[in-house]
């Protein structure tokens, strides 16, 4: 066992313990201790990331190639760890109001941060498959966490059924992979299909079947159709957690996958994707528009967001790459911060989940309302705030590799989506006045917001560490 | 036919994993079928699994059946868990039950 | 003095111009206190913030070499390094009016607002800076994605200031104009990127030398006609325009007929023409036919409104009209008369938005036939209006003449028809001005609100008096412009006509060749 | 080689019935008997394969585990199953439809499988020799060596599952009364006990 | 001394405009009619310097407009045609100005009305001295922009808006014309300067132009779209509906705009484009046409109309017509002359009209008038004075010029020369008939007006009065004075003196009547002295360009007796007619107008030229604009673009809403789907691979 080498899994190591540890605090303190077990998680998960960067980020595969650590695999676990800090941020006064501050949270939810850790480093399609249940059962447990709720039950039923459906479907595709060739090591797999002439009716069938389930991770069309029943269902904290990290622990799994193992077969995944990608794009944006409550909106958001990074992908090509991780990354902030206040929606201490309960926020809460505003105009892609710039690079590596058609489709629909995000501005600014929503922003969630506001705005006057530290993690995928 | 070949394995492996999609869209009325099915589902799986790493003459396919077992025992408790918590908010299970949220 | 200026090379000027606006929001952002102490800073200090970037606006216009079509006052920074983009500011004769008259256009919005915006004061004032900065940058930004971060970005306080302050069908509006613009911008930024990926800059200077196979010309074309001919806006995707000035307030109608519409215009000339000049030469015939449409059609239909402000934007339609015309000649009279007949309208259509405003403010209704006989109680602002009006009809010795009979001068050169046609929009612009004019100011009081209307006062006279004299001036003496957009222009000319003649495939572009669509779906190898 | 085959065909078919008893069967009490059923008999299939250590473990997991828990949750939920099949007759033509494509599908490709040229290089664990090593000697060497990785993750997962469990079910239930030891143990005489001087025939 | 001439109404409209709540009505008439005065002065300098000393010049003042190649100054040029205009120009601006103070008496807004007309001849002069087409065109229009301002004075009038309107549109459709005729020049020329295009015009007379699609003779294009603007600003048929409703504005601007100066800016433009025309024969051809039947058919309806200002604006029309014909013919200096003489006498008939109606207390309708003669006679008298020179009646200005017009137009001896003659000789009765029926109704006869409006008749005062005299002189004298300069043979290039002999002997032999009369009636001071050195060659200098075998002005002094007589018989017979109609046998009128009713209702309409135009471009314009706007703009367009996109966007979202059932088998059946629907296009698209 030369490659058994723990350090590469250190920060994954120190979160399990912590999980466990605070585990047991939990159990004996109950569960008024909520709210600590919460902030000492995300203590714990700040000290992973500094692990993180502590390590060394070269290439180690470990664990009999089970674990690869690289450059990729570093920045993305970092994005993850930033975003469950945010999560469990946002989360820590939304237990409380809601009745349900029970100390298990914050451990499920570094448990799923643990799997999808995991996933971004799976080099081997046994440890992929670990990863994904990992973090997907924790996350099937927290859609339904609220389990006074009916809606929250009904979310865990939905999501989890699919989910192992799903699950299924990766299995068997990862069945047909390893009859193929044989392995399930993603280096020796990529070996074998490098060295063929033409890619196997089984291997494409596999590549299918996997890609089907990862596509339901990242809520692509048609693979969505859980996402704004999960998303409305869930707990609203919950479902920032949802919205935020998952997505980036799945599109990592599936760019490592897509650029490692299946380089060879890139002309089947790339029609698969681009189908993929145009119908998310077109989904999300055309059934936001009829949404009324907004946690649904945000999950065509998503849907929508998804569909714009898998261009990225279909472009195959390490600037492609690193336009996907850029995207992420700003999609991230931009979803924390309409979390922030999404969060923060109450009246008389009820949820407020309408989009007409944002009625005239600008007068209400005005600082509120343009953070909003600046998340919208970001979302729909307009500069100089840095979703345009995540939808540029996009769009470029698209271009770049003359996917013309798939990137004015793409364009276009982000006008399409531009209505319905400018619906909720209109709504703030346009619209007579609600009542006011419950004052009190807890600290947490006002940095969240200023964050998210500052990176927003600022990204455009000094984007260079941000871009050419995505860059050389995605270059990272083709060496 | 009489000499029982890896594809004779695989042909019934695609037959359960059909009839375990089959069993999930089909259902309409009580999710822990449903819940069933992707035990089925899971278990074409493990055939083909061990149908390849027996022709293969490799361990691997019968280490991942292992682990799928596991993880699909896991699965079923938390499925299970979820369920109840639904049948206590609802008072059903039925399938048709479970659409407060759609649009 | 020139040469003084001269040495101020590494003075940033453009960036100071371009952002100064964005101190100014920020220090109206700090301004804490009561209500109307807060509104009433606010004010001032917009007003302060856009005359500091006006007497700015003023050293540049002095330090300008009207001699030298070079870009000058040129400041490039890296910028996106890894991508090549660069902070590329400067300006050349095509674009330094425009950014005068951006500049000179701001103050007056502001002043213009400053009893008639009573809600929101404060963030009135930032949504205005803010789109300053942004119409600025976009006529100096040198760098194909700095532009399009400028041109775009214009949406946002614009769309803000339709909707918050706006009229009754504000939302409607606010939503055309945005998700119209960005339809067609959108599209432009396809283009940009084919552009960047093609030529592997995106450095607009270093583009026009990059030569552009034909088909993919025709196709990039195409895509910066969506962006530009929405936004000029030609017909038929002029609609949006009089739904947006309809409900702006009355400074929104006048930075939007002033500068917005413009940005159409100068991107004909900085990114269609020099870049793609085969594919403008192909497609020259179609914007003619589409300019004279506009021309004809729009003010067809300026005939018959009963909204000044509605009657006015259609007006704009048919005087940008002239502009795409102008432009797509290729001559220099009509290139020139293009730019001079955007500054000119810049004026005029911003004069006359305010003019509404001015009655607006006092009656709120923009129906003409609320109006009426207003030379006798208003007789100074007859006399502006008069003078705005005139302008816009074209008439000799105001500078909507000169940039309307330069145009068809020009236009004359390349096709008659053509000519003749849009020269009937002469007509018809004086039938529906007169008109307008002459139920608004002239006729009996037939109402008695619309008779007790207080005159112009100071305020309104100083908004409105520099741009009757601006309006005069550049009608007497255009030479203050044409002399320095001249070797700009020509330069501009004398590229297009060698890159024209380089290819000797030019003479003959067939439907054909912008059917074929180039490997579009699948780089080589693919399969889809 | 005539009894390898009557064995798999017996498995298979019994398999392939049961399953689609699995989904058909009106009493899910059933359906989980079925299932039990189905798992026997490919467990069969796994020993005919060599795999002797699955087999086992699918029986003892699966049948004593999994499927208990089922017909346990079945039981408890009391569920009503008159009328199952209501409304499931419009889906059964298409889904036969998309369902026999996919079979076919799966079937035409299993028809011509092949192997990758270079399989044999790429096995990560060849199967030893069996006479040196059983099946589960071999697997058991496999997991807590090459496998570790994921055997530790594994239990991660049926930890995140036991803690899922608790937090969906367990109940505290209110008005109950339950025992507590610490409380017991932590209760002092003087708690509780008052000892006061009785003066006769005064009382209390 | 030209930019004083020029430039002093300017100074003046400005003094006003901008400081009239300073200096108030009786300062800004001081200040106009000083500034008037002033440049009338100048420009009679001017004159006497240009003619006599016989230097033309330009004078350039700025750039204008530059571009490229098109490069055009602001500049002065000077020379005999232009400075003859601004004599006209100023002299007769001047005495409107006088005459202002008086008649505007009772007007608010004498400064803006006196700023105006300030304005107004300015313009004006813009216009003369253009030296490109440019400028003329700044001029062109800034006169028809007056002329819009003063139309529209009284601006609660419904009606004087809207005839200010029309004035301002079908003059713009006019400049329509010009515009492009500028532009054409451009390209045929490379220029718009009169100095290239006059020196080139032979250069480039084979050329050929592309236009609509023809091929074009370069000319002939260039100068019809020229005479385009001309019609309109002119009042040419086709587009002369303008002209009549002008008459709304107060009468001195009817005198200086609509009769002296503006109107004819179309003859001045013809004229000073003469090198060009002159290589475009067909041009002249058509030119010669659309104004002998302007003469024709303004006169016809001049006789049926009741309105004195709209008599004299149809006679105004009709001599327009004349002026054109005679350009037509190439008789460009008849025409100027013509224009000269006819500034004078119809501005006096203006001025007069508009005493008559200031007496009436505004009334216009001639059958409301009658019977005032002996309470105005100066006012009277001077109304003969005018109506004889229009008429025709030697030794009245018209007489002179209307002769050589018409004789011109004989000796050109081409057809529409002689259409034009015979239409011009119908014309001259026809005009003598309507003067005499003007001056009949309006002071002879019963009194027609209601006994308040005649208890208030008065004399108009000296203010007013004197201008008229002015203008009187000039109606009597002009034509006398300058026929030699302007239209005087001049056939031998041999000496001065020669010329001049020959001269006198022509004079004398064409006017001879004339002159009998005169000298009876004037003393004559100057003209020996001015005939010495006239003759029209070196009177005009090269100022007009006429080739040799066009020159039917030398020509006409050739013409027969008879057709030099036959304009003043007709005169003769038209005042004889129009004192039997309407001063002996009063009842004819009405005889005649039942027993040619048709023809009276075609007459009396106008030749239903506005309903035609009404119902043929009014209408539909903004009837069509409607259509585009409602039809066009929000049917088709917004319908199904915007609003049509946005409606199926929602229809979409809609669908896809619904789609989203919330069930879970439909969901899990459409992943089904998806996967088997992407693996059968895996099979189907390379199926060939199992």
């Amino acid at each position: 066992m030369s490659d058994f080498n723990l350090i590469p899994l250190l920060p994954e190591i120190f979160l399990s313990m912590i999980a466990m540890g605070l585990l047991i605090v939990g159990v004996s303190q109950g569960n008024k201790v909520t709210p600590v077990i919460c902030w000492a998680c995300a203590g714990g998960l700040a000290i992973a990331a500094l692990l993180l960067l502590g390590m060394n980020w070269d290439t180690h595969v470990v664990l009999n190639g089970m674990f690869v650590f690289d450059q990729f695999a570093g920045f993305m676990k970092l994005l993850i760890i930033l975003g469950l800090i945010t999560a469990l941020a946002l989360s820590v006064q939304y237990l409380e109001q809601e009745h349900m501050a029970r100390f298990e949270y914050p451990i499920l939810v570094v448990l799923a941060g643990v799997g999808m850790m995991m996933m971004v480093s799976a080099n081997n399609l046994l440890a992929l498959y670990i990863g994904l249940e990992l973090q997907s059962l924790s996350l099937y447990v927290l859609a339904a966490f609220n389990r006074n709720s009916l809606r929250s039950a009904e979310a865990g039923i939905k999501y989890f059924i699919l989910g192992a459906l799903s699950s299924g479907m990766l299995l068997f595709g990862i069945s047909l992979i390893y009859g193929f060739t044989g392995s399930i090591d993603f280096t020796v797999i990529g070996q074998s299909l490098g060295g063929l002439e033409t890619i196997p009716f089984g291997v494409t069938f596999g590549l299918v079947f996997i890609l089907a389930g990862l596509a339901f991770k990242i809520s692509a069309v048609p693979f969505h159709m859980w996402t704004p029943d999960v998303y409305q269902g869930a707990p609203t904290c919950v479902t920032a957690l949802f919205a935020i990290v998952p997505k980036v622990a799945a599109m990592a799994l599936l760019m490592r996958l897509l650029f490692d193992p299946f380089m060879a077969a890139q002309e089947q995944w790339m029609q698969i994707i681009y189908f993929i990608s145009l119908a998310s794009m077109a989904l999300g944006a055309f059934a936001a528009i009829a949404q009324e409550n907004i946690k649904r909106l945000l999950a065509y958001s998503s849907i929508g967001n998804m569909g714009y990074a898998l261009i990225g992908i279909v472009a195959g090509s390490p600037e492609g790459a690193g336009a996907v991780v850029l995207y992420i990354l700003i999609y991230m902030v931009m979803t924390a911060g309409v979390f922030a206040i999404v969060i923060g929606m109450r009246r008389e201490n009820i949820a407020a989940e309408q989009i007409s309960d944002l009625g005239g926020l600008s007068k209400t809460h005005p600082v509120q309302a343009y953070a909003m505003a600046i998340f919208m105009f970001s979302m729909s892609g307009i500069p100089p705030l840095a979703g345009f710039f995540g939808k540029l690079f996009i769009f470029q590596a698209a271009v770049a590799q003359e996917f013309y058609i798939l990137a004015t489709l793409g364009i276009l629909t982000s006008v399409v989506a531009a209505y319905y995000y400018l619906r909720i501005i209109k709504v703030m600014f346009f619209d007579e006045a609600v009542d006011g929503f419950d004052q009190a922003m807890p600290f947490a969630r006002r940095a969240v917001l200023f964050i998210a506001v500052v990176f927003l705005l600022a990204f455009i006057i000094r984007p260079e560490a941000i871009i050419e530290s995505a860059q050389s993690a995605a270059s990272a995928l083709f060496i | 036919m009489i000499d029982i070949q890896m594809e004779h394995y695989l042909t019934l492996a695609a037959l359960i994993f059909t009839i375990g999609v089959f069993g999930i869209f089909l259902n309409r009325k009580n999710v822990i079928v449903m819940l069933m099915s992707i035990e089925l589902m899971l278990l074409a799986v493990n055939i083909n699994f061990v149908a390849f790493s027996a022709y293969l003459n490799d361990l691997a396919g019968q280490v991942f059946t292992m682990f799928i077992l596991t993880v699909a025992a896991a699965e079923a408790a938390i499925g299970l868990a979820i369920l109840v918590a639904f049948f206590r908010n609802k008072g059903s299970i039925a399938v048709e039950d479970i659409s407060a949220m759609k649009g | 003095m020139v040469t003084g200026f001269r040495d101020m090379v590494d003075f940033p000027i453009l960036s100071i111009m371009t952002f100064l606006p964005l101190a100014g929001v920020f220090i109206i952002l700090m301004i804490r206190g009561e209500a109307e102490d807060v509104d009433r800073n606010a004010k001032h200090m917009a007003l302060y913030t856009s005359l500091f970037v006006l007497a700015f606006g003023l050293f540049l216009f002095k330090g300008f070499d009207g001699s030298s079509a070079d870009f000058q006052f040129v400041e490039k920074v890296q910028w996106f390094s890894s991508f090549g983009f660069s902070y590329h500011m400067g300006v050349d004769g095509i674009s330094v009016f425009f950014v005068l008259l951006s500049a000179f256009l701001t103050p007056i919005c502001i002043i213009a607002s400053w009893d008639s915006i009573k809600t929101r004061v404060k963030e009135f004032m930032v949504a205005f800076l803010m789109l300053e900065c942004l119409m600025i940058g976009t006529f100096c930004a040198l760098d194909s994605i700095l532009f399009y971060v400028f041109f775009e970005g214009v949406l946002i306080p614009m769309f803000l200031i339709i909707g918050v302050w706006g009229g009754p069908r504000r939302v409607y509006s606010a939503y055309k104009f945005f998700l119209y613009t960005l339809l067609g911008s959108v599209l432009m930024l396809i283009a940009l990127l084919t552009l960047y990926v093609q030529g592997g800059t995106t450095d607009i200077p270093a583009l026009m030398d990059v030569d552009i196979a034909k088909n993919m010309q025709l196709w990039l074309w195409l895509a910066f006609f969506a962006s530009f001919a929405v936004k000029m806006p030609m017909w038929p995707v002029h609609t949006w325009l009089p739904d947006a000035h309809v409900e702006a307030p009355t400074a929104g109608s006048v930075i939007l007929a002033g500068v917005l519409l413009k940005m159409g215009g100068y991107g004909f000339l900085r990114f269609s023409l020099p870049m793609l000049p085969d594919a403008s030469l192909f497609f020259a015939p179609m914007v003619f036919w589409l300019s004279v449409i506009a021309i004809v059609y729009t003010s067809l239909v300026a005939l018959v409104q009963e909204d000044m402000k509605k009657l006015i934007a259609y007006s704009s339609v048919a005087h940008m009209g002239f502009v795409t015309l102008g432009i797509f000649t290729v001559t220099t009279q009509g290139v020139e008369g293009a730019i001079f007949q955007m500054l000119s309208h810049g004026l005029i259509s911003a004069a006359l938005f305010l003019c509404v405003g001015v009655v607006y403010d006092r009656l709120h209704t923009r129906e003409i036939g609320r109006y009426g006989g207003l030379v006798n109680n208003m007789p100074r602002y007859a006399t502006v209006f008069m003078i705005f009006m005139l302008g816009s009809v074209g008439l000799p010795g105001t500078s909507g003449f000169v940039g309307e009979f330069l145009t068809l001068v020009g236009a004359f050169q390349v096709d008659t028809i053509i000519a003749a046609l849009a020269t009937t929009g002469v007509v018809l612009g004086a039938v529906y001005m007169l008109l307008l004019y002459r139920r608004v100011i002239f006729g009996p009081q037939d109402n008695k609100d619309a008779a007790a209307m207080a005159d112009l006062n100071i305020r309104e006279i100083g908004v409105l008096v520099p741009l009757a004299l601006l309006v005069l001036w550049l009608g007497v003496f255009p030479t203050t412009v044409t002399d320095r957009i001249a070797p700009s222009v020509d330069k501009l000319i004398r590229n297009y006509e060698a890159d024209i003649n380089a290819d000797p495939v030019a003479e003959k572009t067939t439907i054909e060749d912008v059917i074929i669509i180039p490997n579009i779906i699948i780089p080589e190898g693919g399969s889809l | 080689m005539i009894v390898q085959a009557f064995a798999f065909y017996l498995f298979a078919g019994i398999l392939t019935l049961s399953a689609l008893m699995v989904i058909t069967a009106r009493n899910p009490v059933h359906s989980v008997l079925f299932l039990v059923l189905a798992f026997f008999n490919a467990a069969g299939l796994f020993i005919m394969l060599g795999a002797e250590f699955i087999a086992l473990i699918l029986v003892i997991v699966y049948v004593g585990a999994v499927a208990v828990l089922f017909l346990f949750v079945v039981m408890m939920l009391d569920i009503s199953f008159s009328d199952l099949r209501k409304g499931a007759m419009q889906y059964v033509s298409i889904g036969f439809v998309i369902g026999s494509i996919l079979l076919t599908e799966l079937i035409m490709l299993y028809g011509t499988w092949q192997f990758a040229p270079d399989k044999d290089q790429n096995r990560a664990a060849p199967h030893v020799a069996s006479e040196e090593l059983t099946n589960t000697e071999a697997l058991g060497q496999l997991i807590y060596t090459d496998y570790i990785f994921a055997f530790q993750t594994a239990g991660l997962i049926l930890f995140v599952a036991m803690i899922g469990a608790i937090v969906l079910t367990h109940r505290t239930r209110e008005g109950v009364r339950k025992q507590s030891v610490s409380n017991q143990q932590a209760r002092k005489p003087s708690d509780v006990l008052e000892i006061q001087k009785v003066t006769p025939r005064t009382g209390v | 001394m030209e930019i004083l001439a020029v430039f002093a109404p300017l100074f003046g409209f400005l003094i006003v405009s901008l400081f009239s709540k300073q200096i108030e009505d009786m300062g800004a008439q001081v200040v106009t009619c000083g500034a008037m005065i002033v440049a009338a002065l100048a420009s009679v300098a001017l004159f006497f310097d240009v003619i006599l000393g016989g230097h033309s010049y330009t004078t350039v003042l700025s750039d204008w407009v530059m571009s490229g190649d098109f490069s055009v100054q602001w500049a002065l040029r000077i020379d005999t045609l232009s400075v003859v205009m601004m004599c006209v120009v100023n002299i007769v601006s001047a005495c409107v100005h006088v005459y202002s103070v008086g008649y505007m008496s009772h007007d608010d807004h004498k400064a803006r009305f006196m700023s105006y007309l300030s304005l107004f001849t300015f313009a004006m002069l813009m216009l003369v001295t253009a030296d490109n087409l440019l400028q003329l065109f700044f001029g062109w229009e800034g006169v028809g922009l007056c002329s819009y301002l003063l139309i529209g004075f009284w601006n609660h009038k419904h009606s004087a808006n809207a005839a200010a309107v029309k004035a301002f549109v079908v003059n713009r459709i006019g400049d329509f014309g010009l515009a492009l005729g500028t532009m054409a020049a451009f390209v045929v020329f490379g220029s718009v300067e009169f100095d290239v295009l006059f020196e080139q015009a032979e250069a480039v007379s084979g050329d050929t132009i592309e236009f609509f699609g023809f091929e074009i003779h370069a000319l002939t294009l260039v100068c019809l779209l020229l005479f385009m603007g001309a019609m309109g600003k002119s009042a040419q048929l086709g587009l002369h509906t303008w002209l009549p409703d002008a008459m709304e504005g107060p009468t001195p601007v009817s005198a200086l705009i609509h009769a002296a100066t503006m109107v004819t800016a179309g003859v001045f433009l013809v004229a000073r484009m003469s090198p060009v025309f002159e290589y475009a024969p067909d041009a002249l051809m058509v030119v010669a046409v659309v104004g002998a039947t302007t003469a024709f058919v303004a006169a016809t309806i001049g006789m049926t109309q009741f309105d004195i200002k709209r008599v004299i604006a149809y006679s105004t029309m009709s001599q327009l017509g004349y002026m054109f014909f005679a350009l037509g013919v190439s008789a460009y200096s008849a025409a100027i002359f013509h224009l000269m003489t006819h500034a004078f006498f119809k501005a006096l008939l203006f001025l007069g009209a508009g005493s008559v109606i200031h007496a009436m207390s505004d009334e216009q309708d001639m059958r409301k008038m009658g019977g005032i003669y002996k309470k105005i006679p100066i006012t009277y008298a001077l109304m003969w004075i005018g109506s004889l020179a229009l008429a025709g009646i030697p030794p009245f200005a018209g007489y002179f010029s209307k002769d050589i017009v018409l004789e011109s137009a004989w000796a050109d001896h081409t057809w529409f020369g002689a259409y034009a003659y015979w239409m011009g000789i119908a014309a001259a009765f026809m005009t003598a008939f309507y003067s005499w029926r003007l001056i009949i109704m309006t002071f002879h006869g019963k009194p027609r007006a209601t006994k308040k409006v005649m208890d208030h008749i008065h004399e108009s005062p000296g203010v007013m009065l004197a201008p008229l005299f002015v203008l009187a002189t000039g109606a009597v004298l002009a034509g006398f004075i300058f026929y030699g300069g302007f239209v005087g043979s001049a056939h031998h290039d041999e000496g001065h003196a020669e010329a001049t002999e020959e001269h006198h002997v022509d004079t004398y032999v064409v006017t001879k009547e004339g002159v009998h009369k005169k000298e009876g009636v004037h003393k004559k001071e100057e003209p020996e002295e001015h005939h010495a050195s006239w003759d029209k060659t070196s009177f005009w200098g090269d100022s007009i360009f006429v080739k040799h075998e066009n020159d039917t002005v030398e020509a006409a002094h050739g013409a027969p007796f008879w057709v030099k007589k036959l304009p003043l018989l007709m005169g003769l017979l038209g005042i004889g007619l129009g004192y039997l109609a309407y001063m002996f046998r009063t009842e004819i009128p009405a005889t005649m107008v039942r027993i040619f009713a048709p023809i009276h209702r075609l007459l009396f309409n106008k030749w239903f030229f506005d309903e035609i135009y009404d119902a043929v471009f009014v209408k539909p314009a903004f009837r069509i604009g409607r259509l585009f706007w409602i039809g066009g703009d929000q049917n088709i367009i917004d319908k199904h673009g915007p609003d049509g996109v946005a409606d199926k966007t929602q229809k979409i979202a809609g669908v896809l809403s619904r789609f989203q059932s919330g069930y879970i088998y439909q969901y899990a059946f459409v992943m089904m789907i998806a996967v088997i629907g992407i693996i059968s296009w895996f099979v189907f698209k390379n199926g060939n691979g199992f």
